[in-house]
Order: structure tokens, then sequence, then C-alpha cells
């Protein structure tokens, strides 16, 4: 399989980091050794082909935006590798940085507002040596126009910009490192709909024109089942299905992916009477044994309540992470 | 008459660079156990509205005309003491941002039974009791344990169904809910969305839904009002809005939502943005991003409505 | 009635053997001494009734009878030997042993008598026992500092008998009653330690206290505008002098006019020291900056002191003739110098420097001021040199004759340094001259008074003179108390219970 | 219809967008707004003219010990001198000097000291708190406690230590103040940095393979220099109050060269004595000069926060 | 909890060990001390007798040497000046000082929290612009001349207060306070009222800071919404949220107030440990100092310590990440 990128087993786990006298304490009795441990991300493997965008999908808190942050080398994983290419990338090289790019969820926060627009978009670019400071405000005017905004736009602040205007500036940052891989961590979920619109048109054109590979990180299933190839499903750190936008949407295997799609307010289906999944998310600091899902699951049975499901492949290239699939 | 008239109603801010009308002569009314949900582009002036009804519209904002009518009684007329006691017992509002809207050094419970008992006298114990049914009814497990938890020992689902709780627990006759979905999931908004039309049919409280995506009110409101710049632009039952807009910018609210159909396809996206409120267009707001818009847009278009609908556009889209 | 004594300086021990003006100040209405100081610092019978000279190197000393301590015990001349020999012998920085060292035996030579040999002929030693407290015995040698503090020790013979002292706030005092002498008035007496001198009048003012010390001539306007309050004031034995680098060919704070070394030290040259002399303001200063508190001073002591030559009088202040004395020592342009001043150890010291700095500057001396708290300034004064030389050029210190008697500033200060022998002390200039260094010594084995006095009137002369010293102004003592006391001022500064009582109109 | 859906419009109308306007005329403008604030301004510009300008407008040269006389000393305002027939505007001080000049010089120090020494202590401690804030752990936490051992550092004992190992000086006083300053810099700096640190354009910078160093002195310093700017003035104000409670003590600056801090210590003597122009003088300018430094700073942290501005 | 304060300890005790160091190299620096102990006129000989004494005639690392090994037998050394144990010199003084620190604390709260939230809650008008006015003048006046008017007003002219000086002290639980008698209250006032003045300005600008940016959060718009109002609003909802960063900042002033209240403690005689740090120093009384700097050092540990439990009493947020 010729995959541009490629997790294997990637984990990732925040711990209160201890001080050798906690940890002096603890080995001799003195404080209890009750060290708890968040898996964000746990082993999670994936690949994505040149040119794919795969869309990530999960709720609040599932390890979304950690896994993107690894892939962008913007955190280092605690376990499992990335490959780029055929090229290993778990520690992030600047070559690595070079070739993926983030997009953030927060257009508010992810410019620094103390920087001009020139600045932000092209100090990397200068500092890697990829742009000669003479050429930069030509530079700087090509990106903009190509994010679909004025070059004269150039010297301003970014509190001058609107919410959509903003994320078109940090896409431009984004493209400004030439990268091949793009990951949008919920790029567009912050901004209203007729923004939104714009934002997506503006991802599809670019991925035409420079043949982009996304990284598609959101809760909303409507622009995923819009924009993406492929979509992932994660619950609770790790991936319970994987497969394409299409079989998703019409037939999808995990309860928990259907739960999704029937709670997804859509203008187009019909009125939904159904009582949606309950129960809250569990916390990741004490997961359920088993299977993840069991609490909320309908359908769970004793089994799920004490073997983790691993994923496997129930159609071609269909992977669902379900006891029941048995 | 409604449960709740509004006519006219005006909200201004003054601003060191001149007065801007957040909300401009908006009417609508709203009877008893309906659900009338507001959508509008951020910045429309959605909470606005939502604050001006239950005058906490903060310096330098005020309300500057129109009237407020609540079961038969003028709001514009309550002294604040009537105010004080209207608010949180008869109407009751739900707040945008769920992790900003309690207060973190309080616990769940005591801000609960706060909102019980300074309108009615009553046990505490008593008073815990309605709480933890309140609680029950937006879906919080072990409610019990909940109400000795605070707010950031929540998740963001659970502290918004705790703030509609709180709305709940006097059995208001109206309650406010400005966006308070946007913030969460689409399994923990759909259980909300859920809890709301029970909550209505089963109590026959008035809701207001304010959004910005169509989608979400769709299933749940009765009628809708589409709000821009301050003015709405468009209003009706919902279904008939969804499947007919008549105004152009409610069309391209439709259409910028992206779903199965438009896969692969360049979706729709209203062109330019939302002028600042300072320097609105003359006539209607909505003509520099409408494909439709001719001289005569220039002049406020009147409102023109048929039988339940109604619109304000010079160039309806006649889809019939 | 009860007397309460705002009172400037803080108690810091209660052992009256620790040497510190300023508690002994306190303890003297506890402890009394063979020989007392009246207000002259004259000495006067005390708990020795009278005392002579068996012959040059012994004294004897016979003993008030009936005299009783505080605990109860009779005072007996065991008593005597045992408080000496204490104070000889205790250590720790601060002790009496400068005033005993020409001590050489106590012994107990009868029931009321003490006989005291000592090294050499020693005329001042009955001054110097003036200053000794006695402790009757039977506290024993290990009594510690802890035990005075507490009351468990503190017994003496005086006219007062402790009852308390609090840290840093005040000594409680009360009448005793079995006292041999004229009973005291008072019944309770208590110094309340108020440090700075605002604090000290605005409680003065307010009637929180009856009396204080230390008042000075920047309160004097708010205690006149006050009718309710008296002044008294007298002048102190605490003579402020200049002293110059008379050791150094190259003095470290003496340039040029262009700032490079000087050829030689030009405070070597007596029309240079003659021309400070003569350039020195002491009436201005006296008037305008001390306003008061100060008497200009011409030699050691002043007036009515052992020792002081009335015949020596107090330089004028003649700018013309200093700068002609200048321009005769072949510095008609002057030169550059730095002056080194304290700033918190006496009255106004760094604006008297400033002021010098303006006069010295006037006729030509270009003059810069460095003043600096004492803690810094005495350590480099007396040894801030590179080798542990003293470091300044020309600096002011203040010596006071505490026994009331010439001969021991003399021997601090005007006698040449002379490490092992224990003299010139304080002669920091180390300014040396054999002929008075030969009148200072045979003045101090002098037993005859007038011979001695007469010594030390000429070895001042001759310091003067040769301006060995330039001798600026002696402080004066004031108290300030509530119209209906009177108060005995005294030379050594000290605030006496014995000296202040209610005065007969008032009442 | 949606054939005659327009291509992605560029936002580029000009009424959207408020006008491009460099930070600095933004801040100038919203800070002109508040006419005390102005009036603040105004005052410190005259004070500091004033004080630059000393040597030549003042009637006096008080650093000149030959031009000063003991015996003018303590004239009140606007009487002739006993010798020439000069006369002081604002009298003299206890050392004869005229008061105008001295406080005209005295301004210069106490402006000077102020100023630099919170400048100083603002480059310092901002050095140390973004090291502390970027390498955090065991040299963030040597760095604080160093901090706190500072802090619990009486300014009297340190200025004394300096003041014996120095020397007297204002260059020795103002680096007395700068150590003594520096640690309120540190602390605060490592705060908002460590704040600044959680946020997403942090992130953004990593993601672009910046090195941390640059991106701490590039990217988050500059986000925390609001809260620097309101601490450093009212550090100086501090500053000029602690160098005249040090001069009280007498370990600050040199007797003849006085700041307005010692000018009202010495006067200070003079409160019981009816000699009001000793104290009060200098008293009125050093008030006025921290007020004036305070209410900027006050009116500066409103501006640059950038919550309020709108 | 005790586990966090024994780190803290121990972390400190490094930086205790550091101050030690400072202290002695610094007073070292100063100048000989044994110049200031004894009697003016001393012979040299007389000098060298007592440097011996008291150990100063050896060389400084040494004499530092000695002090350590002394004080890890818990002996901080005797002072110079008093002849009496540091450390039972200083705790001496410590119930004055703290009486002093804790009544001036006290006044900074109840005075400056009221109407720093007065302030806070009517940004547009006259009252808060008076209260601001004189908070700014409170934050710029020395403490030595606010000290000094005092006395002159309020004890010179109206006679209403002593000068200085401490009152009567009665025995609480072993230690001497003088706030239980009105005579004991008389003598604390002032000097307490002038040591707060700067706090109380302080308390008012962050409270006032603190209650604006609390009242425009929308968790208090949301309180509004059920109709809380007035003082349940101010006390319940504005007040717990705007005290947290106040904590903070008083905690470290408190550590000022007993340690260096210098000016204060010596304008009103007040027998503090301010005053004797400053007599000490100027007397370099080196047992004294490092002894002193030591305590004060322990006590910003404390006090920093019980910052942080506060902290948690206030804050809930940060209990769950304490735990
Ligand atoms: N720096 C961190 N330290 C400790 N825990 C963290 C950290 N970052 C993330 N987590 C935890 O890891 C889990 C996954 O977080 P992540 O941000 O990846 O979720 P997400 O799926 O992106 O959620 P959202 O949709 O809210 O953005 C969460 O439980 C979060 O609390
Ligand atoms: N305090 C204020 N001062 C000035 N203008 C204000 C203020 N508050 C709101 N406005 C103006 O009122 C208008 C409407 O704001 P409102 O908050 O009601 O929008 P909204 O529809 O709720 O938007 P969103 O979807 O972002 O919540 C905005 O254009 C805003 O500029
Ligand atoms: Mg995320
Ligand atoms: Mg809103």
């Amino acid at each position: 399989m010729n995959a541009m990128l490629e997790t294997r087993n990637l984990s990732k786990s925040f711990g209160l980091k201890r001080s050798t006298f906690a940890r002096a304490a603890s080995a001799v009795g003195l404080a209890k050794d009750n060290q708890k441990k968040v898996h964000a991300v746990d082993n999670v493997s994936l690949s994505v082909k040149p040119g794919e965008v795969l869309g990530l999908v999960g709720e609040s808190g599932c390890g979304k935006s950690t896994f993107g942050r690894m892939v962008a080398g913007i955190l280092p994983p605690t376990n499992g590798s990335i490959t780029f290419e055929g090229k290993n990338a778990t520690r992030a090289s600047v070559e690595n940085h070079l070739n993926v790019q983030m997009v953030f969820q927060n257009p508010y926060a992810s410019l620094n507002p103390r920087l001009r627009v020139d600045q932000l978009i092209s100090e990397a670019a200068q500092y890697h040596g990829i742009l000669k400071p003479a050429d930069a405000p030509q530079f700087v005017a090509s990106l903009l126009q190509q994010v679909g905004l004025d070059p004269s736009y150039a010297n301003r602040y970014p509190h001058q910009f609107s919410g959509g205007q903003r994320q078109r500036i940090a896409i431009a940052r984004a493209l400004s490192l030439n990268p091949k891989f793009v990951v949008c961590d919920e790029a567009v979920s912050a901004l209203d709909v007729s923004v939104q619109a714009q934002i997506l048109n503006l991802f599809m054109d670019l991925r035409e024109s420079k043949g982009l590979t996304y990284l598609f990180i959101s809760h909303n299933l409507a622009v995923v089942e819009y924009i993406a190839d492929r979509v992932a499903i994660m619950y609770l750190g790790r991936i319970v299905e994987i497969t394409d936008t299409k079989t998703i949407f019409k037939s999808a295997n995990h309860p928990y992916t259907q739960a999704l799609i029937a709670d997804a307010p859509r203008l187009d289906a019909k009125v939904a009477e159904h009582r949606p999944i309950q129960g809250e998310l569990p916390s990741p600091l004490n997961p359920p044994a088993g299977c993840p899902f069991h609490p909320r699951c309908q359908n769970a049975t004793s089994r799920c309540k004490e073997e983790r499901p691993a994923l496997k492949e129930i159609a071609p290239m269909h992977f669902s992470a379900c006891h029941l699939n048995d | 008459m409604g449960l709740l008239e509004v006519k006219n109603l005006v909200t201004e801010f003054r601003t060191p660079s001149g007065t801007a009308k957040a909300v401009d002569h908006i009417s609508f009314s709203l009877g008893a156990g309906k659900v009338l949900g507001i959508v509008g582009e951020s910045g429309s002036g959605k909470s606005v509205t939502a604050y001006s009804l239950m005058n906490l519209v903060d310096p330098p904002g005020h309300i500057a005309g129109g009237e407020v009518w609540f079961k038969g009684e003028n709001l514009r007329a309550a002294s604040k003491q009537r105010w004080n006691e209207l608010r949180g017992d008869r109407i009751a509002m739900v707040f945008q941002d769920p992790m900003m809207s309690l207060n973190p050094v309080m616990k769940i419970g005591d801000q609960l039974s706060e909102t019980l008992l300074i309108h009615h006298r009553s046990k505490r114990s008593s008073a815990e009791k309605i709480v933890e049914n309140a609680l029950k009814r937006v879906g919080i497990p072990a409610p019990v344990e909940r109400m000795r938890a605070y707010p950031h020992e929540l998740s963001g689902g659970m502290r918004q169904r705790v703030a509609i709780a709180n709305a709940i627990v006097n059995q208001p006759d109206l309650i406010i809910a400005d966006e308070p979905t946007t913030a969460l999931d689409v399994t923990i908004q759909a259980q909300i969305l859920y809890e709301m039309r029970c909550l209505t049919r089963e109590s026959g409280t008035a809701l207001i839904w304010i959004t910005h995506d169509l989608s979400v009110v769709k299933d749940l409101a009765d009628d809708i009002c589409v709000m821009y710049a301050g003015r709405i632009v468009e209003q009706g039952p919902v279904d008939e809005i969804i499947e007919n807009p008549r105004h152009p910018y409610t069309r391209g609210l439709i259409d910028s939502l992206p779903h199965a159909g438009t896969r692969g396809k360049r979706l729709y996206s209203i062109p330019g943005s939302t002028p600042p409120l300072l320097s609105l267009p003359a006539g209607c707001a909505f003509s520099p991003r409408c494909t439709r818009a001719t001289s005569r847009c220039n002049t406020v278009p009147p409102v023109f409505a048929d039988d339940a609908r109604a619109h304000r556009c010079f160039h309806p889209i006649d889809t019939l | 009635a009860d007397l309460k004594i705002g009172f400037k300086a803080e108690v810091t021990s209660a052992d009256p053997h620790v040497l510190n003006g300023n508690n002994r100040n306190v303890w003297v209405h506890v402890y009394e001494s063979l020989v007392a100081q009246d207000e002259n610092l004259k000495a006067k019978p005390a708990l020795a009734t009278s005392w002579r000279n068996v012959d040059s190197t012994t004294w004897e000393f016979k003993l008030r009878p009936n005299v009783t301590f505080h605990n109860g015990a009779t005072m007996t001349a065991e008593d005597v030997k045992f408080s000496i020999e204490r104070a000889m012998n205790l250590s720790g920085p601060r002790t009496f042993r400068t005033y005993l060292k020409a001590v050489q035996s106590v012994t107990v030579t009868g029931p009321g008598t003490v006989t005291i040999k000592t090294k050499g002929p020693s005329p001042t030693l009955p001054d110097s026992l003036g200053l000794i407290a006695i402790l009757p015995k039977t506290i024993g040698d290990k009594a510690s500092e802890e035990d005075f503090a507490t009351g468990k020790t503190t017994f003496g013979t005086g006219p007062y008998k402790f009852v308390s002292w609090a840290h840093g706030q005040r000594v409680s005092l009360a009448k005793n009653s079995a006292y041999w002498g004229e009973k005291e008035p008072w019944d309770n007496v208590t110094f309340q330690f108020i440090p700075r001198e605002p604090a000290r009048a605005s409680a003065l003012l307010s009637g929180s206290v009856d009396l204080i010390d230390a008042a000075t001539a920047n309160v004097m306007d708010s205690f006149k505008s006050s009718n309710k309050i008296d002044v008294v004031s007298t002048t102190s034995y605490m003579l402020n002098y200049l002293q110059l680098d008379r050791f150094r060919d190259n003095s470290p704070y003496l340039k040029s006019n262009e700032g490079a070394p000087l050829a030689k030290n030009p405070f070597n040259d007596i029309k240079v020291r003659q021309a400070l002399m003569a350039a020195v303001n002491r009436e201005g200063i006296v008037n305008r900056l001390m306003k008061g508190d100060a008497e200009a001073a011409s030699q050691f002591v002043p007036a009515g002191f052992f020792g002081n030559d009335p015949a020596l009088k107090v330089p004028a202040h003649d700018l013309a003739k200093a700068k002609a004395l200048l321009a005769e020592a072949g510095y008609p342009n002057g030169f550059r110098m730095t002056m080194h001043c304290s700033n918190d150890r006496y009255l106004n010291d760094a604006k008297v420097c400033e002021a010098l700095g303006q006069v010295f500057s006037q006729i030509g001396i270009k003059t810069e001021v460095a003043t600096m708290p004492f803690a810094v300034y005495a350590g480099r004064a007396t040894a801030g040199g590179a080798s542990g030389e003293p470091e300044f050029s020309l600096f002011m210190f203040g010596i006071g004759a505490v026994t009331g008697d010439s001969l021991e500033p003399l021997l601090a200060v005007a006698h040449s340094h002379d490490k092992a022998a224990g003299l010139g002390a304080n002669n920091r200039g180390r300014y040396s001259s054999k002929e008075v260094d030969a009148l200072v010594i045979k003045a101090s084995v002098t037993m005859n008074e007038k011979a001695r006095e007469d010594l030390q009137k000429a070895a001042a002369k001759a310091v003067i003179d040769d301006v060995g010293i330039v001798p600026l102004f002696f402080l004066k003592s004031t108290w300030a108390y509530r119209k209906g006391l009177t108060v005995k001022p005294r030379s050594d500064g000290f605030t006496l219970a014995m000296g202040i009582r209610e005065s007969s109109s008032a009442k | 219809m949606n054939d005659t859906t327009p291509r992605v419009a560029i936002v580029n109308d000009a009424t959207a967008i408020p006008l491009p306007e460099a930070p600095w005329r933004r801040l100038v403008r919203q800070y002109l707004k508040s006419r005390i604030a102005a009036i603040a301004l105004l005052t410190l510009a005259l004070l500091v003219v004033v004080a630059l300008a000393a040597p030549v407008i003042a009637p006096q040269d008080p650093y000149d010990l030959a031009s000063v006389s003991i015996l003018d000393a303590e004239i009140p305002p606007g009487i002739a001198s006993a010798g020439s027939d000069t006369s002081y505007l604002l009298g003299t001080d206890g050392a004869g000097r005229d008061m105008l000049s001295a406080i005209l010089y005295g301004l210069r120090i106490s402006i000077g000291i102020g100023v630099a020494s919170a400048i100083f202590a603002l480059l310092l401690g901002t050095c140390v708190g973004l090291v502390a804030a970027h390498f955090g752990g065991k040299i963030d936490a040597i760095i604080m406690r160093l901090v706190d051992l500072q802090l619990s550092l009486p300014a009297i004992l340190v200025a004394l230590v300096l003041l014996a190992a120095l020397g007297q000086g204002v260059d020795k006083t103002l680096f007395a103040l700068v150590i003594v300053q520096w640690a309120y810099f540190a602390r605060n700096v490592r705060g908002a940095a460590l704040v600044e640190r959680q946020k997403e354009y942090v992130e953004a910078a990593i993601g672009q393979g910046l090195p941390s160093s640059r991106i701490m002195f590039r990217h988050i310093l500059p986000n925390c220099i609001a809260p620097l700017v309101v601490t450093a003035t009212l550090q100086m104000g501090h500053a000029i109050t602690l160098e005249a409670t040090m001069s009280f003590l007498g370990i600050g600056l040199p007797q003849t060269k006085p700041s307005l801090g010692l000018l009202i210590s010495n006067g200070f003597e003079y409160m019981f004595s009816n000699k009001y122009w000793i104290s009060m003088f200098p008293g009125v300018a050093l008030v006025i000069l921290v007020i004036s430094i305070n209410l900027i700073g006050d009116h500066l942290r409103t501006v640059l926060n950038p919550k309020l501005e709108s | 909890m005790i586990e966090m304060l024994t780190k803290r300890i121990l972390q400190s005790a490094a930086v205790i060990l550091l101050m030690s160091l400072l202290a002695f190299a610094g007073i070292n620096l100063v100048g000989d001390p044994i110049y200031l102990l004894v009697s003016p006129t001393a012979s040299q000989q007389e000098i060298e007798e007592a440097a011996r004494s008291l150990g100063l005639h050896l060389p400084a690392y040494e004499q530092y040497w000695r002090f350590l090994v002394n004080a890890f037998h818990g002996d901080l050394g005797k002072s110079f000046v008093f002849n009496q144990p540091a450390v039972s010199l200083i705790i001496e003084r410590i119930p004055a000082t703290l009486e002093l620190a804790f009544t001036a604390l006290f006044f900074s709260v109840v005075i400056g929290i009221p109407l720093g939230m007065i302030a806070g809650l009517m940004p547009k008008s006259r009252i808060r612009r008076a209260i601001m006015g004189c908070s700014i003048a409170g934050v710029t006046a020395p403490t030595f001349w606010i000290g000094l008017i005092f006395i002159l007003v309020f004890s010179v002219n109206l006679g209403w207060f002593p000068s200085g000086g401490r009152g009567p002290t009665t025995s609480v639980l072993g230690i001497d306070v003088s706030f239980t008698s009105w005579e004991g209250l008389k003598y604390l006032i002032l000097p307490a009222l002038t040591l707060s003045l700067f706090k109380i300005a302080l308390v008012i600008r962050l409270t006032e800071a603190g209650t604006r940016e609390v009242s425009m959060q929308e968790y208090i718009k949301f309180a509004r919404a059920k109709g809380v109002h007035g003082s349940r609003l101010m006390l319940k909802h504005i007040a717990p949220n705007v005290l947290i960063p106040i904590v903070t900042a008083l905690g470290l002033e408190l550590g000022h107030l007993i340690a260096f209240s210098l000016v204060t403690e010596s304008i009103f005689a007040w027998p503090g440990m301010g005053k004797l740090i400053i007599d000490s120093v100027l007397h370099l009384d080196r047992p004294v100092v490092v002894a002193y700097l030591m305590i004060t050092l322990l006590i910003f540990v404390f006090i920093n310590f019980v910052v942080d439990v506060l902290y948690l009493l206030l804050d809930p947020r940060l209990r769950s990440t304490a735990k």
C-alpha cells in the first residue's frame, strides 16, 4: 500500500509529571501511588493515501485533536510510530514540519495577536530558508490571493478580521511551507454556516489545485460527509470504525456510529422522533473495562463488559471494532 | 392573544462611533407550549433579542422602543422589583456558553436550589427534592451526587443540561434558550433537543430557541424567525420556511449547509459578510450581498405577509 | 506619683557590667558605684564614703555602712570585691575592662574597707570606679544575661528597684523605700524607648510621657508654640572633630585638580592644616545648622571639665586667611578632596559634613562629601585600607570624656597610635607628636590633681596649635518636659529620675 | 438556481473591515481619549523636560558646594538671602540650597532612578521569567525559589551591602533598586508566559517548525507586554518611593546630590517647625510625579487590555 | 496537604541555606561588626580580645562553617548586641509584629474590599472616581509621612490615641496580646492604620478590577437571569470569585507586613521585628540578621503555603488537580 501517512499503534497518554520527591515518597510508602493516566489516544493505526481526505469523527474529548497534533509533529507520541512517505516521522524534524501542517479549531486563538498578517504567513518560510526576505511581500500576496483574501490586508493584525477571514489566514500560513499534508482540526466548527461553506469550498479548491491530502477532524457529520473520502470514527482514544464515507452513512456497523448518524440533525431528513443515546462519554481517566462504549450501548452483552473488541475487517476495506460482528 | 407578544422591539447600543440598532423593530408572538426558533448569522442580533426579552441588556445598550406583553402584562412598564420576580421564575433563560454560565465556585445543587429559594419560600430539603427531579428530567444520571459537584467537574454537555434544569425548576411559562447546543456534540445535542421537546409537550412551557443552524431547530420549532442585521427578514411555520424560503438570505442559509446531496459539488455560500451595524446600507441590509437586489432595495422593504408567513423582500423567491 | 520618660535609645542589656552608655543611664537608678558623678561628672561619695591614696599605686575606699541591696542583703566589702572583679573578667565585646586595666588587685582589708592596688600610678581610678556597679555577691559568677533581664539577679542598692524590662519597649522601675539616701518622690519610673525624634516629641506633646531626652532644635518650635512644655539643656562631653591623614604621603582621597595623585600629602603641611582650621565656620554651623544644639569647640573638653583650658579660644572663621595660608603652602588653586562622614551616628552628622564641604570648597579645596551609615563607616575609618590601615583622608568622629576628664580623649585621640600599649586607639589619622605623647603619658601617672590638669592643658594646647585634630563643636544635651517639673541637666546627657522633681510652685 | 451561485466570493469590501491602523497609533488614540490620562501624560512630559533642562533653568547648581552656603539655610520662599540680593523663589533648605534648583535636580535623579531601575529590572526579570517559564521543571523551581528569596530579602539590607561593597552614588542606588525589583518582573512574566504558552498560536508556531527560543521571545513575549507595562509603571512609582525610604534611612543617595525623596526626608525633620517649604515643595513634586505615572499606568492597563478595546 | 507542606519546606531548606550564606557574606561585606561593638576608646588589644570572644577573628569561611554546625544543632548564635540567643530575641518580638500585621491586614480587608466592590460595580459613577482617586493617593504617599501626620493629628492635636509604643498586654494562650483591652487597642490603631493605608489602596484597586471583570462574566448575567439581585448577587456570586487574586496579593503583602514594616515600627516605637532587623543591620548584628532572614523566609514559605490552601478552599476548580 502506498500510503502517504501511516501511523502504527500510535498512543499518547497524559499524566501529571511527578516530582522526585513525590516518587520517593510513594516508594517508601508515604504517599499513595495513585497516579492516573489519561490515554488520550490508544493504539491508533491508520493510513492516508496521497490526495485523500480522511475524516476523523468522534465526540468531544475522545482524542481527535491529540491525534492530529501528533501527526503534525506538535506533540511527541508516547508510543507507536508515524511514517510519512515511507520515512519515519515519529519525532518531528524540520522536514516533517514542512510536509505536514495544521489548521486549528479556533481561528481566534491560533493566530498570534501581536504579529501582522505578513509576519504570520512568511515567518516560518523565511526562518527555514525557503523564502528570501526580499521575496516575502510577493509571496504573502500570492498566498493571500490563493485563500481568497485581498493582498492589501498583509499589514493588518488578526483582530481586524472576522472569524472566517482569520481561518483563511491560518490556512495561508499552513500553505506557506508548501506542505503535502494538512491536518484540519475542527477547522470550521467555530464558524457559522455561511462562512463554513466558504472555507469548505476553499479546502476543496486547494485539494484540486495543489493535490493536498487532508486529515479532516470534526464532530460535524454533515461536514465530514460532504468533504471526506473515508471516515474514521473514534471513541475514547480508539478507532471503532473506519471505511469510506458512503458506507459509513449508508450502512454503519458500529453501534456508536449508528447512533451518531441517527442523532445528527439534518435538513433533508424527516423529523427524528427516536430517543437519542443516553449517558455521558465516560471519563478517559477511568475508562470502562471491555468495550468502552458498552455503558451506552443498547445491545451490549456481558462479553462487551469484559473483553475489548479488536478492529476487524468486516467487509473489504471496512473495519469495525464490535463484538456483535462475531 | 399569545403568551408573549413582541411589537416593534428596538434595542440600541450607544458606542463612541455612533448608535447601533442591534435589534430593529422586531415583532412576533408566541403561544403557550409553542416553540419559536430564531435563526441568523453571527452578529445578527439574536442574543440581544433574548437579553431584551429578559431586560438584561447591559450598558451601553438599552431598549429603545417597542412593546413586550407577557401574559397580558406590559413588561416594558415593569419595575425592577417585578423583573426580579419574573426572571428565573416565569421567564427563564439558557445561555449560549455552557462553560461560562455557571458560577465556578458554587456547587451545582446550591445554584439550582437558589433559583428556587429566591422565588419561593420553601424548606431546603423540599427544594433539593425539586432540584433533583429537574436534574433527572434533563437526563443527568445520579443527580444527588451531581448536586454536590462543582461546575468544572462536569462535562460541557452536563453543564448545559444543568443550565437547562435551572431553567425548568420553577416551571416557567417561557424559556429562552440562546444557542444552547452550539458548543456541544451531536449526541449530546440530540439528547438536549429531545428533552426540550418532551418538556414543551408535557408542561406547556413556551420556548424560544436561538441558533444559526436551521437544521437544529427544524425538528423542534413550530415557527421560525430569520434575523439579519437586527431585523427579522422572514418568519413563519418551520416546514414552510425550510421548504419554500422566500427571502434570499434564508435561501442562502439553507444552501450553505453541506449534506450528502452536495458531495463533490461546491457549496453555496452567501457572498460578502455581515455589514457592521454602524454602517448599514440604506434600505434592505442584505442588498449588497443579494444576487436579486435592484435599486428598489435601497428603500426599506415592507413586511409582506400571507396567512402565517411574512417576509421582507421586494424580490422574494417564488418557488411555486 | 509616676514619672514616664521618653528615652531615645533602647536598653540592650540588663547586666550592669556590660558597657553601654544608654544602658548605664537606666541602670544607675538600680545600681550604685563606690563613687558617683555629679551633674558635671565630678566624683562624689556614693557607696564609698571616702577614699584616699595609701601610696601612688594603692587606693583605699571606706564603705558606707548599713546599705542594703534590693533583695534585703546588706552590702559588704566582699560584694565590692566581687563586683569589681566580675567587671574585670567579664567576657564579651563591651566591658569596662578599658577603665579597669590599671587595677592590679582588689582586697578586702576590713569589714568596711576595700583596698585596690594599681599597676602604676592611676590618678583617674575613682572616676573609673564610678562606672562600676556594685552587685551582691550572692548572685554568683554564673548570673546570665537572662537572669538580669528577668529580674532574678537584678538587685542593686540604688533608689529604684527593677520591675520589668520589655525588650524594645520599656524598663519599669519602682521606688526603693529602703534606700539609704534621700527617698525619691516617684513611685514608679518608666523609660519608654522612642527612637525617632518626632515620635518622641509627639509623645511629650500628647502627654504620653512627662519628659524626653535628646530633644533637638528641629522640634523646638512646636514646643515653643505649645505653652505646656519647658526645655533645659547643657553642653555635653561629646566632641565632634575632624581627623586628618598624617601617615601617608599619598593619601587616597586627596587629588590634584586634574585628578592625579598629589606629589606629597598636603596635610603634612601645617599651613594647610591651619587653613582648614580657619575655614571651618563653627559659629555658622552651631547657629544655623545645629541651631543651638551645639557649642563651638576649641579643645577636647568643654568648660567646667577637668582639663579644660579657658585660654584656648575658638578659632575665627576667616576664609581670606585660609586662602592665603593655602597659597603660602603652595596650593593657590587648592586641590580635590573627598571627605567622609557617618550619617546616622551623631546629631546632624551628614549635614555638618556638607556644611564643611561648602567652606572647604570656598577656599579652593574642591570637596566631595561621602556619607554612610556608621556600620560601614566605622570599619573603613578604622581599618578599611588595603593592609588594614585607616582608609580615609579627612573624616569626622566624635569622642566623649565619659569620666569628665580630658585625659581619656587625649590618650585615645592625641597620643600616637600604639597598638601594643593600647594608646591612641582613636587616632585614625595617626597624628604623632613626641611632645604631646610625653605630656599625656606624664599626666596619666601624676597623682597631683593640679599638676595633672596643667599637663593636660599643655597637651591639649600643643595638639591644637599643631592642628592634630580640627575640633568642631560639643553637642548639647537637651531635655523637654511638661511644665511643672524641674530637671537638673547633666553633662553626660544622662536622664536621671533623681534629678527630676515636681516644682514646688506647681504643687 | 444553483448554477447562478457565484464562486467563493472574495471578502474584501472595505466597509466590513476596520481601516488598517498601526498598533501604536491605535494605542495613542485610545489613550488620548481619556482627558485625565492625557493630562497625566502631559504633566509627566513637562516634568521630564524641566528635569532635563535643570542645568539651564535652575538658578543655582546645587551640586557645587562652593555656591551653597549654610548661612543661607532655611530662608523662606521669596526672601533675599543674607549675603547677596538673590531671592529664593521656593526658599532654601537646611543646607542653604535653593529649593527650586534642588527640586529640579532632584526630579532628574528621581525620574532617572525610577525609570531606569524599572527598565533594567524589567529587562532582567523578563529574561529570567521567560527562561523559567520556558524550561520549566527544575530550572523553573530553582529560579522561582530564588525569586522567593529575593522577595524576602529586605531592600534595606541589599542596599546597605551594595553601599558597603560599591560605595555611594546614583548608579549604585540604581543597581540596588534593580536587584530589589527584578523578582517582581520575573514572577509576572513567568505567570503571563505560562498562560500564553498554553494558547493555540504557540502550537501553531511549533507546528511550523520554529525553535522554542524563538517562540518564547518572538511569539510569547510580545503577548506578555501588557501586564509588564503595567507592572513597570507601578514599579517606577515604587522605585521612587523606595529610593526615598532608603535615603530616609541614610543608605541611598549622597547627601550632596539629593533626590526628591532625600529632600523630603531631610525636610521631614522640619515637620514640627513651621518651615513647611523644606519638605512640602519636593513632596508636592514627588506626589505629582508618582500620581501621573500611576495614572498613566492605570490607563495603559485599560488601553492595552484587548477585551476593553472596542 | 502535609506532603505539599513537607515538599515546600524541603525545597525551601536549600533556599534558606542559600539565604544564610548570602546574609553572612552580605554582612561581612558591609563591615566588621567589632568596631561597632567595642567601646569607642577600646585599644587594639581589647578589640582583638573581643573579636576572639565572638569568633570574629576566624576567617569568614570558617565562621560560616561554625555557624552551620551550630545551626544544625539548633543554635543560630547569640546576638552581638543583646548577648542573647538571636532566635529568642526574634521570637520575643513576633507577637507584637503579628498583632500589628494582622490588624493592618484586617483593616485593609474590611475597608478595601467593600470600597473596591462598590467602585467596581458602578463603573461610571462619581463614587468610583472618588474611591479610585483616594486609592491612588494611598499608593503614592510615603509611609513615614503618613505616620507622622497621623501622630500630629490624632495624638498631638486631638489626643485620641497615644503617639507610640505598645499598650498593656494580656496573655492569651501564652502569647502576649494587646488587642484584648481598649487601652491596648488604642496603641494599635494608629500604626496599623498607617501600615494598612497602602494595602487598603492595593486591595481597593484589585477588588475594583476583579469586580469589574467578574461582573462582566457570563455567570453573573446568568445569575441575574435567575432573578438573583442585590446583596445576594454581590456576596454569593461576585465576592468569592473576586477574592482569589486578592488572596494571592494579600499573602505576599502579609509577608511584607510581618517582615518589613520597619519604618512604621520605628515611627510608632512599636516593638516588632521590623525595628529589630533595621537596628541589627545597622549594628551588623550578624547572628540576628541571619536568623531573622531565615525566619522570615520560613514565614514566607508558610504564608505561601496557606495561600495555596486558601486557593483550594476558594476555588474548587483547583481542588481536583491538587488531589
Ligand atoms: N495536555 C494535556 N494534558 C492532560 N490531558 C490532556 C491534554 N490534552 C488533552 N488531554 C486529554 O486527552 C483527551 C483527548 O483530548 P483531545 O483534545 O484530543 O480531544 P478532542 O477529541 O480533540 O476533543 P474536542 O472535540 O473537544 O476538541 C481529553 O480527555 C483531554 O482531557
Ligand atoms: N456591548 C455591546 N456594545 C456594542 N455593540 C454590541 C454590544 N453587544 C452586542 N452588540 C452588537 O449587537 C449585535 C448583535 O449581537 P448578538 O450578540 O445579539 O449577535 P448574535 O446573533 O447572538 O451572534 P452570535 O451568533 O455570534 O451569538 C452585534 O453586531 C454586536 O456588534
Ligand atoms: Mg479538539
Ligand atoms: Mg449570540
